[in-house]
């Protein structure tokens, strides 16, 4: 299954020596090397913070280093900009996304670069298409090249961000957690890809904290700390125990797999929910002290049916008890104060306020409660639990005053569940909690959500990753096109009957 | 010695009116040997902005003021200023409620605007359907012309009916209600405009429209006498505004030389159409 | 493994005047409502003669809708199309009047100067780093005085090259068909707009333009050199102020300096009303034109009513949130 | 797992006069540069009562920009501050005048007034979804229009209130200091603005305000009344725009209907000079009150040097745009 290729081509293409790079407050790199070679997965590894995503900025040209030596093709270079980056054929995926949401894929994937006609005026829209869909072709994945990007779910946006990368024909392409959006048959038509890739002779950086993805395509793996160089192993002969161990500095304990017992009585029940065609006829409930997983395909309508409990979006027909008491949720505020919280799934558009501090962040949802006569903001109040909730997630920030657009992927992330847990409710919901988290902190999350469950919240867990909901779910619910396929028992689940389940299609059924 | 100086503050400065006085100003200080500057805010609504212009000139401890107040009641305790630091003020266009100016320079847009309505009335045959288009619906200036014209037409003309008083500030935005105004009224026979801009408007509408209906203007202007002369307007009325603008510098100086002056100095205003506007005292008031 | 779902494709957004770029243009609706009321409550409103009146008094408005169409969907705001208008105006009347050139160079000396102003606004705002909002604020401020420094402040006519008149205020229709009485200034407008909108929609510039709107840095790290389009996006909107600056002049045979100020607000108003976005990367140029015809339609309807002056103000004011609250409506439906 | 890197704490941002804020008020510098450069080419301009004159001519401007300012931070737009300012000095007319009633009763019917018709546009925005460019451009018109209407366009004076004066005119300051005479006026300015500072940095609805103006859905997400609060902070923009109306009321003695309009962009041009930035999320009081001061030292100087009108307006221009940029300069330095 593995594919190593062990007629690598040493000499490196890309070469990054002795990197610096420092923010205010923050020493983001020190002393970090990095090399690809030509035809490699280079898998580059780290906790949340370590520096991963800025020393690929500093090799795109996005940032420009304080001290060290890029080189490219064994010549060092100044790469003062992105287009000398693309211009010398290297590319990259961001970690969060970068398109033009009012513009549809095609012209996203081909934006700055457009094929032309009529004396270079005017964009030749019918080929820009043709090749848009070529592209989505060989990824294997259905999009619609004249489909608006901001109409699409983040794991199309993701998708649509991966065949622009591609699209440059680059010889060097960087990917910054490519998959933190997809699911396994999307993942599984990526490798394919990368494999193609490599056999062209491509480097390929490759970030990611899902460890089995490394172990099937990673040639080499780097492991960062802190902002620096670890050191350099084989895929191949590394187990990836040692790899974690080099990330987090400490073994970490295995995991255990969740139990169906200790649920306690019903706290929310859902039946008869309906909106259009995207959530159809949805009804379950959930229990006191049970952790209820929520599996399915990009697409099942897992997060719509998440936003219509939470009163985010209207929905044509269902009803909601919480409690066993019927109540109407037109908002999310009627949410929460019902005691339902909803970590969405997009953090950046959805979950933070990237422009305030981390402490207003984490306290956001809970502000009413620090106030003096209902008016005046108890800051040291909100200093203290900002400080405690960054302490207990271990959030990496200089300060609970720095903006959050300022923090690392996965410390944003952990700053949003701090949000949640500050608030307190009683029903949370958790749309891929441990998006872009590092293996150390997913599984203290893990831990925490369970030790949730035990003091007696009622959770849902929404994840694309199967592991995840074997490891958390009590019950896992199924869903497809918009309907429940299925409930399985977490105990006896497997990653195959949730596979059937989640491919139960209409069609197939009927 | 120092130099002598009066700041000049008017209600605007961009109108063609406005300008025509500045011309007078220029040519009185000219003859006065003394140095003017000439200000006024943006619009005629601006009173605290004019305010402001007026405590900006009382700073710079000038010989003399002229000022033509926006509002006759509000700009009396910013004038106080200027009394008590011993300024002499002279006040034009329209006065203030208050003996603080030595003088008035003034023109009586009342009876001004009713010469108007006499040339449209009598154009018209005294009877039949009328419409004015006014510049502005709170100055000083807009007000008087609209009243002047108004009151004579109730007073002296019972069989005219005025069917319709528009307000438009700018040429273009004049030409659409003017036109707006021909359409609602098929059977008008005449309308007034207030000001430049107004009969600019005036004459561009009845142009467009071709409209034969009697047409009468208000200042000057090449668009407006030309349509005079033209006959597509039948005539305008003019008041003298550099007539105004020398006497306001005039009476400064002579203030300063100690003569007394009278409390007020009518510039007048003339009636002007194809007729006598080449007359040599009609168009010496006139300007392009 | 199995396919993942392909939604129906959506109709396609390209020309300007397909069925979808219609749909999108809802504001077409409240037109049809405006039109209706008033025909039904202001005598004699409902005649050709006056449907012309509509036309003519939209031109202006319309063409710098327009101009400042372009800049909203690039995620910008022109405030100086008013009195650039003027200025550019001013500036065909010293060719024209005091050079005494012949008439085309009056016409694109107009045009390219707006341009030349404008692409010093997109300067400012690309290279200084100047928030839209200022920049063009400093320029409306810059146009206008240079417009009265120009003139002498007064007003320059067009007496001297009697074809100026025609620009906007003849009729080739007429000629082609008799009784056909349309104003070419009305011509000029819709000019204007089908080539703004092929610009818009099949140009290089316009899909950078759109790229601007939607996410700018997006743009940046995909190698679009974001500051000279910006430029060029300005420079655009001045250009086609030039084009308004001729029509307003023509039309009242004299570039008058002081005019202008506050034609802004009713330019960018005729854009959002049609449906473009403040926010940016939203817009159709015939939603702008739509919006700038109920504009005027509303102005002339209740100037035709004989309604009071304040109220007139009260109700514009209240008909323009009614009809953005329309336009929102039905966009959702739709 | 290793420990986070906790950096020397940055000082935190709330207070009006702390460290911080003046840091980020680098407009200050731009201020400082006019006063200096005035004070050496206008002659008179450097002497008490010009810096009367210029607080006084401040004061209307900058109670309006504070008001603009809430509205801006929580990423919207307020057009409608200039005319509400007339309503409102028109309803205290109507109570003072026209109505008889006492002093306090036309202060506060003026202020409240002004929220109600604030929160109106609120409403418009968080509920009907209407842009807040076009809610307010639309309520801009309405105040127009009703301040007519209510006044029979005509001044309202205050002549049966010889106290009104003393609100904007008087000067309490000379009663306890002989000789330092500081117009009341500038007094309310500074209190509104300590008031809104206050507010902004330590109220609840000055976090939301922030929270609105940097992510609305995100705040709305975390069960965040939206709706209401933006309804508040317009509210509280027209309730400022009241004492706005009460200053330049009691300064002319008298309500005038007709004022107002082109006020809004001068506040929106003094909240940007202080650095408010128009995509919401960052601003401060205290930013737009220099911005406020910028705009008239500006003005007074260059009528003190007695420059030409219409040179005066394309300097402003400029030194409008200047200022924003020698603000971006330095902040970027800081
Ligand atoms: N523009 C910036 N300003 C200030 N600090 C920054 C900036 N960008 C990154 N940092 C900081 O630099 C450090 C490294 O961040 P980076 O994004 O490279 O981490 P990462 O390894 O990609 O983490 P993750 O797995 O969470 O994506 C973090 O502490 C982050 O907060
Ligand atoms: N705003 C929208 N308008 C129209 N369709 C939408 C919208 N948002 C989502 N959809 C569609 O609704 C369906 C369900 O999407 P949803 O995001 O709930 O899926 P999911 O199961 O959470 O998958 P994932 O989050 O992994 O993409 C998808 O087909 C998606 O394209
Ligand atoms: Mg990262
Ligand atoms: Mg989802």
């Amino acid at each position: 299954m593995n594919v190593h290729d062990h007629s690598l081509d040493p000499k490196p293409v890309v070469e990054l020596l002795g990197i610096e790079k420092s923010f205010p407050g923050v020493r983001a790199l020190h002393n970090a090397h990095f090399d690809l070679r030509r035809g490699e997965v280079h898998a580059l590894m780290g906790e949340n913070g370590a520096g991963k995503s800025t020393l690929m900025k500093v090799l795109t040209g996005v940032y420009q280093p304080d001290a060290g030596e890029i080189r490219v093709d064994d010549a060092v270079v100044a790469m003062h900009s992105p287009q000398l980056a693309q211009g010398m054929g290297i590319s990259i995926i961001h970690q969060e996304l970068f398109l033009m949401n009012h513009l549809t894929a095609a012209q996203n994937i081909f934006i700055g670069r457009e094929p032309r006609r009529g004396m270079g005026l005017f964009v030749d829209e019918a080929k820009m298409k043709a090749d848009a869909a070529a592209i989505f072709r060989r990824m294997k994945v259905d999009i619609d090249p004249a489909g608006e990007v901001g109409e699409m779910t983040v794991a199309r946006q993701q998708l649509v961000e991966i065949a622009k990368a591609l699209s440059y024909e680059a010889r060097v392409l960087v990917m910054d957690e490519p998959t933190s959006a997809l699911n396994g048959t999307e993942v599984e038509h990526l490798f394919e890809i990368i494999r193609d890739l490599k056999a062209q002779g491509v480097g390929i950086v490759y970030i990611t904290h899902k460890m089995d993805e490394v172990k099937r395509i990673a040639d080499r793996i780097t492991v960062m700390r802190d902002g620096e160089f670890i050191e350099t192993l084989p895929a191949a002969e590394t187990p990836m125990s040692t790899v974690i161990s080099l990330m987090v500095g400490r073994e970490l304990t295995d995991h255990t797999r969740a139990s169906g017992a200790g649920a306690g009585e019903e706290v929310l029940r859902v039946s008869g929910l309906n909106r259009g065609s995207i959530i159809r006829d949805v009804s379950f409930a959930l229990r006191k002290g049970e952790i209820l997983g929520f599996a399915g395909l990009m697409g099942a309508g897992r997060t719509e049916v998440a936003r219509a409990v939470f009163g985010a979006d209207p929905v044509d027909a269902g009803e909601i008890r919480v409690h066993g008491k019927p109540c109407r949720i037109a908002s999310p505020r009627d949410a929460v104060a019902r005691g339902i919280a909803y970590l969405s799934e997009d953090r950046k558009h959805f979950g933070l306020v990237t422009g305030m501090s981390v402490r207003d962040n984490i306290t956001m949802a809970s502000w009413t409660r620090f106030t003096q006569n209902r008016i005046w903001m108890k800051d040291g109040a909100l200093a203290e639990v900002a400080k405690e909730y960054v302490a207990r997630l271990k959030v990496k920030t200089p300060t609970i005053a720095q903006e959050t657009r300022l923090l690392s992927g996965g410390n944003q992330q952990k700053v949003v569940i701090a949000k949640w847990l500050l608030r307190d409710c009683d029903i949370l919901i958790f749309d891929e909690p441990t998006r872009g988290i590092d293996v150390g902190a997913k599984s203290e999350i893990y831990e925490m959500l369970k030790e949730l469950a035990r003091q007696g919240k009622a959770i849902i867990v929404i994840s694309s990753e199967l592991e995840e909901i074997l490891r958390l779910s009590q019950r896992i619910l199924v869903m497809c096109e918009g309907r429940i396929t299925g409930e399985i028992d977490g105990a006896t689940a497997t990653q195959e009957s949730i596979m059937t389940l989640a491919t139960q299609r209409d069609s197939e059924a009927a | 010695a120092q130099e002598t100086y009066f700041p000049i503050i008017a209600k605007g400065f961009s109108h063609q009116f406005w300008q025509a006085v500045k011309l007078g100003a220029e040519s009185a200080a000219e003859r006065n040997g003394v140095s003017i500057t000439f200000e006024g805010p943006n619009t005629e609504a601006e009173i605290d902005k004019q305010t402001d212009i007026l405590n900006a000139a009382i700073a710079k401890k000038p010989q003399g003021l002229g000022f033509a107040a926006l509002d006759s009641q509000a700009q009396v305790p910013a004038l106080q200023k200027a009394a008590d630091a011993g300024i002499p003020i002279v006040a034009f266009d329209s006065g203030v409620e208050s003996d603080l100016p030595l003088t008035t320079c003034t023109t009586d847009n009342m009876a001004a605007a009713a010469a108007g309505a006499d040339g449209l009335a009598k154009a018209i045959g005294e009877e039949g359907e009328v419409a004015a288009v006014i510049h502005d619906q709170t100055s000083a200036t807009g007000i008087g012309r609209r009243d002047g014209f108004l009151n004579r037409l109730a007073e002296a003309y019972p069989n005219i009916t005025v069917v319709d008083v528009q307000y438009a500030n700018d040429a273009l935005k004049a030409t659409e209600t003017i036109k707006a105004i021909l359409q609602a009224h098929p059977n008008l026979k005449g309308i007034f405009a207030s000001n430049e801009g107004a009969a600019i408007g005036l004459a561009v509408a009845l142009k467009e429209t071709g409209s034969g209906i009697v047409g009468v203007g208000f200042d000057s202007g090449k668009t407006q006498k030309d349509a005079v002369r033209a006959g597509e307007l039948l005539g305008s009325i003019t008041q003298n505004p550099v007539g105004i603008g020398e006497c306001v510098v005039d009476s400064l100086a002579k203030a300063l030389a100690g003569e007394t002056l009278p409390t007020t100095i009518d510039t007048g205003f003339y009636w002007y159409d194809a007729t006598n506007m080449d007359s040599p005292e009609i168009a010496a008031v006139l300007y392009d | 493994m199995t396919e993942t779902t392909l939604a129906p494709a959506a109709p396609e957004k390209t020309g300007f005047l397909t069925v979808a770029t219609l749909q999108k243009a809802v504001a077409f609706v409240v037109l049809i409502l405006l039109l209706g009321f008033f025909s039904l409550f202001a005598p004699n409103f409902a005649q050709w003669s006056n449907m012309v009146n509509i036309m003519q008094a939209t031109a202006v408005n319309g063409v710098l809708g327009v101009a400042v169409t372009f800049v909203i969907i690039s995620a910008g705001i022109d405030l100086s199309v008013g009195t650039m208008m003027t200025l550019t105006a001013v500036i065909a009347g010293l060719i024209l009047t005091n050079a005494g050139l012949p008439l085309p160079f009056g016409v694109v000396g107009a045009m390219l100067f707006g341009g030349f102003m404008g692409a010093i606004s997109g300067a400012c705002i690309a290279k200084l780093k100047i928030p839209p909002f200022i920049a063009t604020l400093g320029m409306m401020q810059i146009a206008r005085g240079l417009a009265l420094v120009f003139s002498g402040a007064k007003p320059i006519y067009f007496n001297d090259t009697p074809s100026y008149y025609y620009i906007s205020s003849g009729s080739v229709i007429t000629r082609l068909i008799p009784g056909l009485e349309v104003p070419n200034g009305v011509l000029v407008m819709f000019g204007v707009a089908i080539a703004a909108a092929v610009i818009l929609n099949r140009s290089i510039l316009g899909r950078y333009i759109f790229a601007l709107g939607s996410n700018e840095e997006a743009a940046r790290l995909s190698g679009v050199n974001v500051d000279m389009w910006k430029i060029v996006t300005y420079g655009l909107s001045g250009l086609i102020c030039g084009v308004g600056g001729l029509l307003i002049s023509s039309r009242l045979n004299s570039a008058q300096p002081a005019l202008g100020l506050g034609y802004e607000l009713d330019a960018i108003a005729a854009a959002v009303i049609g449906g473009t976005s403040l926010s940016g990367g939203r817009g159709t140029i015939l939603g702008t034109i739509i919006g700038a015809f109920i504009m005027s339609v509303l102005t002339n309807g209740l100037r035709v009513m004989g309604v009071q002056e304040e109220w007139k103000i009260v109700i514009t004011g209240i008909i323009i949130i009614a009809a953005v609250y329309v336009d929102t409506v039905l966009r959702k439906k739709a």
